[in-house]
């Protein structure tokens, strides 16, 4: 099953590249070629990222260049911020337990140079970067001899040389597969949405092209296992969902995509000077790489600085509070299929889940970051709902929603690197919080594309987004208005839907970790968004429709059917979670729970 | 400080006076004018730090990019008349903005030294150049170690052009009674 | 100071685009802002990758000679001792580009923008509020 | 716009040749000298847009259109992604399948100058469809300029 993760990418690219080609013929002829090559490679997708669950639980491919087992760099371990009084390097701190505290290194040391083979010339260092690039150099495997001066005595140690990782790795684990399964599901169904929905609309291979390119992104991202193909995947993703946001290049249309535009260019910008210093920090790009450093090196300052432009970089582009304000506008500016797509997965996939990887599995951030990201998750919760109640536009309700819903992830996440930070004594409490919080990941995708497409399908028939105007539609329109009802009972968290489920393991997970405050906070945001949905309800479901609002028609059958299947799913997920919850959703838990030392491990060993 | 340091250290300065006069200058062509200049700054840095492939696509990529926006700015009317928002909205973002640069200055003091990087995938890859058969290592690097990532980035700008037709489009939905 | 200095530079320039983008109000403007961080952050990665070898002067990673004995000049051996980092280049070069595609898109939404509005004005253009 | 003066046309189109020939410069030699797909690409792009300028964007645009932007611009992306996929099928994703053979010699560098190749072109084409489109878009004039090409 390796074969699948290049093809993952590869086959949302190709038909990405098809369509305009195709389009040069078949558009004077109005062929639907483009429609075509996009569900059929959608369909692919959604086999192939079940065909991810055959195999070992940790895949992962090396593209270009060197793929095994890297040893570990002899000096690993050494804390040397300042040099010896001839030249070589002062250790400040071996860390125990470490590769160096294994080759006898020990604090007060001063290390002067290496040898190759016994007898060599002395080659003198003059930094720790300078030793490391000495045991790059050197072909892998190498072993070499330390010179180190204790006390004026000269001894001589033996280490193995290091070698790095060259190539860039795609790495498919549990939360990747999770990932995987919600991207190509609601692509599938947003894609047979468009169908329909988008015939109102121009040129369509300049759309269906785009779409394709934006799922090749968020799947790029959720396999990739290294930091600047992150970036780059990200791009890919941002810069087809901007032209997507401006689609109907109306006016309003425009101003929102714009703002979406510097706002997430912004975002992209702090992302890659994140990547820029920890590149300039640890000489490498791969994750797991990175992650078996830092281990044993610990932080120091720079990269704090690092993380914390990777959390504002990130948290720009999954709309937490302080950065929420573009967000409200793009999201209900475009098409209603894209706007289920970037509000159920582009902030997850480009947002919460590379927070959460690095936090998690890459950088480490123990408890500082912990507590940021509590507080950014109840802040944007709370925030959300607020200004969500006021809302009379559906689309921009929805939006705001979505704010709060990313806060409730962003908030089990913090909750649960926070329990973790507690060591032995709080592991049960994380892995019930990530799992609460990626439980929720997955029914928010569900359930706000299923929302989004609702509230299209209500655009469409009325051409109004204000729930006022369309009051009454769900008489008129009885499928879409009880696929609306089910969306809306799911998201406000009534029980037998699955929003109910992941809210309540949440909140479990907040109050089971002592912080009651946030648990207070979590449940009146609930009552808010219950409110808001019965209002929700209210106007669109149950007031008698006005006379214009009688006469619409019911959707077309792929609108429907698209619908149909992100509706059984708010269903099936809450009432099914015992069947695949062992198979999804705990792997995808243990991923994260598994700290730097788990993810190292289980890409350089698979 | 060597000579070679020293030419650095001005052009470093040059680009840092250059962004500032084309931010803050009124004239919209002075300030795309500057920008250019600083662009070829940039290029200038990168000869000066190695990197002769990035000064070629750097100045080609500037032009490109300044003529754009000349040709923009020039055949159309602008009509801002207060170029900065009110003082409170500077004021605190000004605020802001200094404190990271302070916070920014605090923690690149444990950032690794100028002229001292640890290399450790860079060194592998000059290791393995030869059987990678380019002469030119960033070309082996772009196209041969990381040329998943330039997939992507063909892809962006893929992306970009598809979008600019887009965008570009008269109107984007179907008239109904023509 | 001096072995972090150039990086502080390299701070200072994205703040004045960051300036440019949160504070002023012409599309133009944020879009220069938008260059000066891409051009701040390219110049960071390159410095981060420059090296000054203890012997003899950085060279730039591209093989002039035939890879023969060691110390053959323009070699491999002289590059792994010598030459600079080409993984940041290769990074920039991808960088630049994708800089380059998001400013084209910039301009053309600020070119349609300026046909629906008849300015490059953010304040008169604003009709959505955040 | 119909363009600048003789003077400006005339040596545009003697530049042209001359600018063409360094953009296959700089992209086949792209794996022993500075430069390659990307720097010849946006070269090729610039000397477009030379040309976009001289004769004024009306004038290309009936000779060339976009769609021979989009064309060449697709074909460049398929051919690169093709790249891959020969290299997918011959083991690994991006793995080389043409062995290296002589140092400093144009073909020593494997499937490398076949991606500077795709990419040139990708490259080369979408910028100058993108600035040509730009060139030709004027504001006010809604009348029917995308006729024939669209779905409509």
């Amino acid at each position: 099953m390796h074969n699948v993760l290049p093809l993952l990418v590869v086959v949302p690219l190709a038909a990405a590249f098809l369509i305009p080609l195709l389009s040069l013929v078949t558009a004077r002829r109005n062929w639907p070629s483009s429609e075509i090559v996009a569900l059929l490679a959608v369909a692919i997708l959604v086999v192939l990222s079940f065909l991810t669950f055959g195999g070992q639980d940790v895949m992962t491919v090396w593209i270009g260049g060197y793929r095994g087992q890297p040893e570990l760099l002899g000096i690993r371990g050494v804390r040397a911020t300042s040099q010896g009084a001839d030249g070589g390097i002062l250790i400040d701190e071996v860390i125990a337990g470490s590769r160096a505290d294994d080759a006898g290194l020990k604090a007060g040391d001063v290390v002067l140079g290496l040898r190759r083979h016994e007898g060599d010339k002395l080659k003198r260092v003059t930094s720790i970067n300078h030793l490391r690039r000495e045991n790059a150099a050197l072909p892998p495997g190498t072993r070499f001899i330390l010179c180190v001066d204790r006390q004026g005595e000269t001894l001589e140690k033996a280490v193995s040389g290091g070698k790095g990782v060259t190539g860039i790795a795609m790495v498919c684990d549990g939360l990747t597969r999770l990932m995987l399964v919600v991207i190509s599901i609601v692509s599938l169904a947003a894609i047979l949405f468009s169908l329909s929905y988008m015939r109102d609309y121009t040129k369509l291979h300049l759309y269906y092209s785009p779409i394709m390119l934006m799922i090749a992104g968020m799947i790029g991202i959720v396999v990739s296992g290294d930091l600047f193909n992150i970036y780059v995947f990200l791009e890919v993703a941002a810069v087809a969902s901007y032209a997507l946001v401006g689609f109907g290049v109306e006016s309003e249309e425009l101003e929102a995509s714009f703002k979406y535009l510097v706002l997430s260019a912004v975002a992209s910008a702090f992302i890659l000077l994140g990547v820029a210093i920890l590149y300039g920090l640890q000489g490498t790009l791969n994750l797991a790489q990175i992650a078996d450093i830092l281990e044993t090196a610990g932080p120091n300052n720079a990269m704090w600085l690092g993380l914390g432009f990777f959390v504002a970089g990130f948290g720009l582009k999954a709309a937490m509070v302080p950065f929420h304000a573009w967000l409200p506008d793009a999201h209900p500016s475009a098409p209603a299929p894209i706007s289920a797509m970037l509000s159920g997965l582009l902030i997850k996939a480009s947002g919460v889940y590379v927070i959460a990887r690095l936090v998690f599995n890459v950088l480490g951030g123990g408890v500082p970051v912990a507590y940021v990201m509590m507080t950014l998750g109840a802040a944007s919760m709370l925030v959300g709902s607020l200004l969500m109640w006021g809302q009379w536009d559906i689309k921009r309700l929805l939006a705001y929603s979505s704010i709060s819903h990313m806060g409730v992830i962003m908030l089990a996440l913090g909750v649960g690197a926070e329990a973790l930070a507690r060591g032995e004594s709080g592991s049960a409490i994380a892995g019930l919080a990530v799992f609460a919080a990626v439980f929720h990941l997955l029914n928010h995708a569900a359930f706000k594309s299923l929302l989004f497409l609702c509230s299209g399908s209500v655009v469409r028939s009325t051409g109004t987004r204000d729930i006022r105007e369309a009051a009454g539609i769900g008489r008129v329109l009885p499928c879409t208005g009880f696929l609306t009802r089910i969306g809306a009972l799911s998201i406000s968290g009534v029980p037998p839907f699955n929003g109910f489920f992941s809210k309540l393991l949440v909140v479990i997970a907040i109050v089971w970790a002592g912080h009651w405050f946030l648990g207070l906070v979590m449940v009146t945001t609930s009552l808010i968004t219950l409110l808001a949905f019965i209002k929700v309800q209210r106007y669109l479901l149950d007031t008698e429709p006005s006379e214009s609002t009688a006469q619409r028609e019911e959707s077309p059958l792929p609108m429907l059917a698209a619908m149909t299947i992100l509706a059984i799913l708010c269903v099936g997920l809450g009432l099914f979670l015992p069947l695949y919850g062992k198979v999804l959703l705990a792997p995808a838990a243990s991923t994260l729970t598994g700290g730097l030392t788990g993810y190292a491990t289980s890409v350089f060993g698979g | 400080m060597t000579a070679a340091l020293a030419v650095l250290y001005g052009v470093l300065a040059f680009m840092v006076i250059g962004a500032i006069i084309a931010v803050e200058t009124r004239d919209l062509l002075s300030s795309v004018l500057c920008l250019g200049a600083v662009g070829f700054g940039l290029a200038m840095a990168d000869l000066l730090l190695g990197a002769p492939d990035l000064a070629l696509t750097q100045v080609v990529v500037e032009i490109f990019a300044v003529v754009l926006l000349i040709r923009t700015i020039l055949i159309r009317e602008d009509t801002t008349k207060e170029f900065i928002r009110d003082t409170p909205h500077v004021a605190f973002m000004g605020a802001v903005l200094m404190a990271i640069l302070l916070g920014t200055y605090f923690c690149f003091q444990q950032m690794t030294a100028f002229g001292d990087p640890p290399m450790i995938m860079g060194l592998g890859y000059i290791r393995e150049a030869a059987s990678a058969g380019a002469m030119n290592l960033v070309t082996a690097v772009l196209l041969d170690f990381r040329a998943y990532d330039t997939l992507g980035e063909a892809t962006v700008i893929f992306a970009a052009v598809l979008g600019c037709y887009a965008l570009l489009r008269t109107s984007g939905r179907k008239q109904e009674q023509q | 100071m001096h072995a972090t200095l150039p990086y502080v530079l390299c701070a200072i320039m994205f703040m004045i685009g960051l300036y440019a983008i949160a504070v002023k109000k012409n599309i133009i403007k944020v879009i220069v802002g938008v260059i000066v961080i891409h051009h701040a952050i390219n110049l960071l990665l390159v410095l981060v990758g420059y090296r000054t070898p203890l012997t003899g002067e950085p060279i730039a990673p591209i093989i002039t000679g035939v890879t023969g004995p060691a110390g053959a000049s323009g070699g491999v051996d002289e590059l792994l001792s010598q030459a600079v980092d080409p993984v940041p280049q290769a990074l920039v070069l991808t960088a630049i580009v994708i800089g380059l595609s998001v400013v084209a898109l910039m301009v053309v939404m600020a070119v349609r923008l300026h046909e629906k509005y008849g300015t490059f004005d953010m304040t008169e253009i604003s009709q959505l509020k955040g | 716009m119909k363009g600048m003066t003789l003077i400006v046309k005339t040596m545009t189109s003697l530049l042209f040749g001359c600018v063409l020939l360094f953009v296959f410069y700089v992209i086949l030699t792209g794996h022993l000298t500075p430069g390659g797909g990307f720097s010849g690409g946006v070269i090729c792009a610039a000397g477009m847009l030379l040309v976009i300028l001289a004769f004024g964007a009306d004038a290309v645009k009936e000779r060339v259109g976009h769609r021979w932007a989009i064309l060449w611009e697709t074909l460049g992306a398929i051919g690169f992604l093709s790249v891959a996929v020969i290299g997918f099928i011959a083991g690994a994703f991006f793995a080389q399948f043409l062995t290296p053979s002589l140092q400093f010699k144009l073909s020593a560098a494997g499937s490398i100058p076949f991606s500077n190749l795709a990419i040139g072109l990708k490259v080369g084409a979408g910028l100058f469809g993108a600035f040509l489109m730009l060139a030709a878009f004027r504001e006010g004039e809604k009348a029917d300029r995308d006729s024939g090409e669209g779905d409509q």
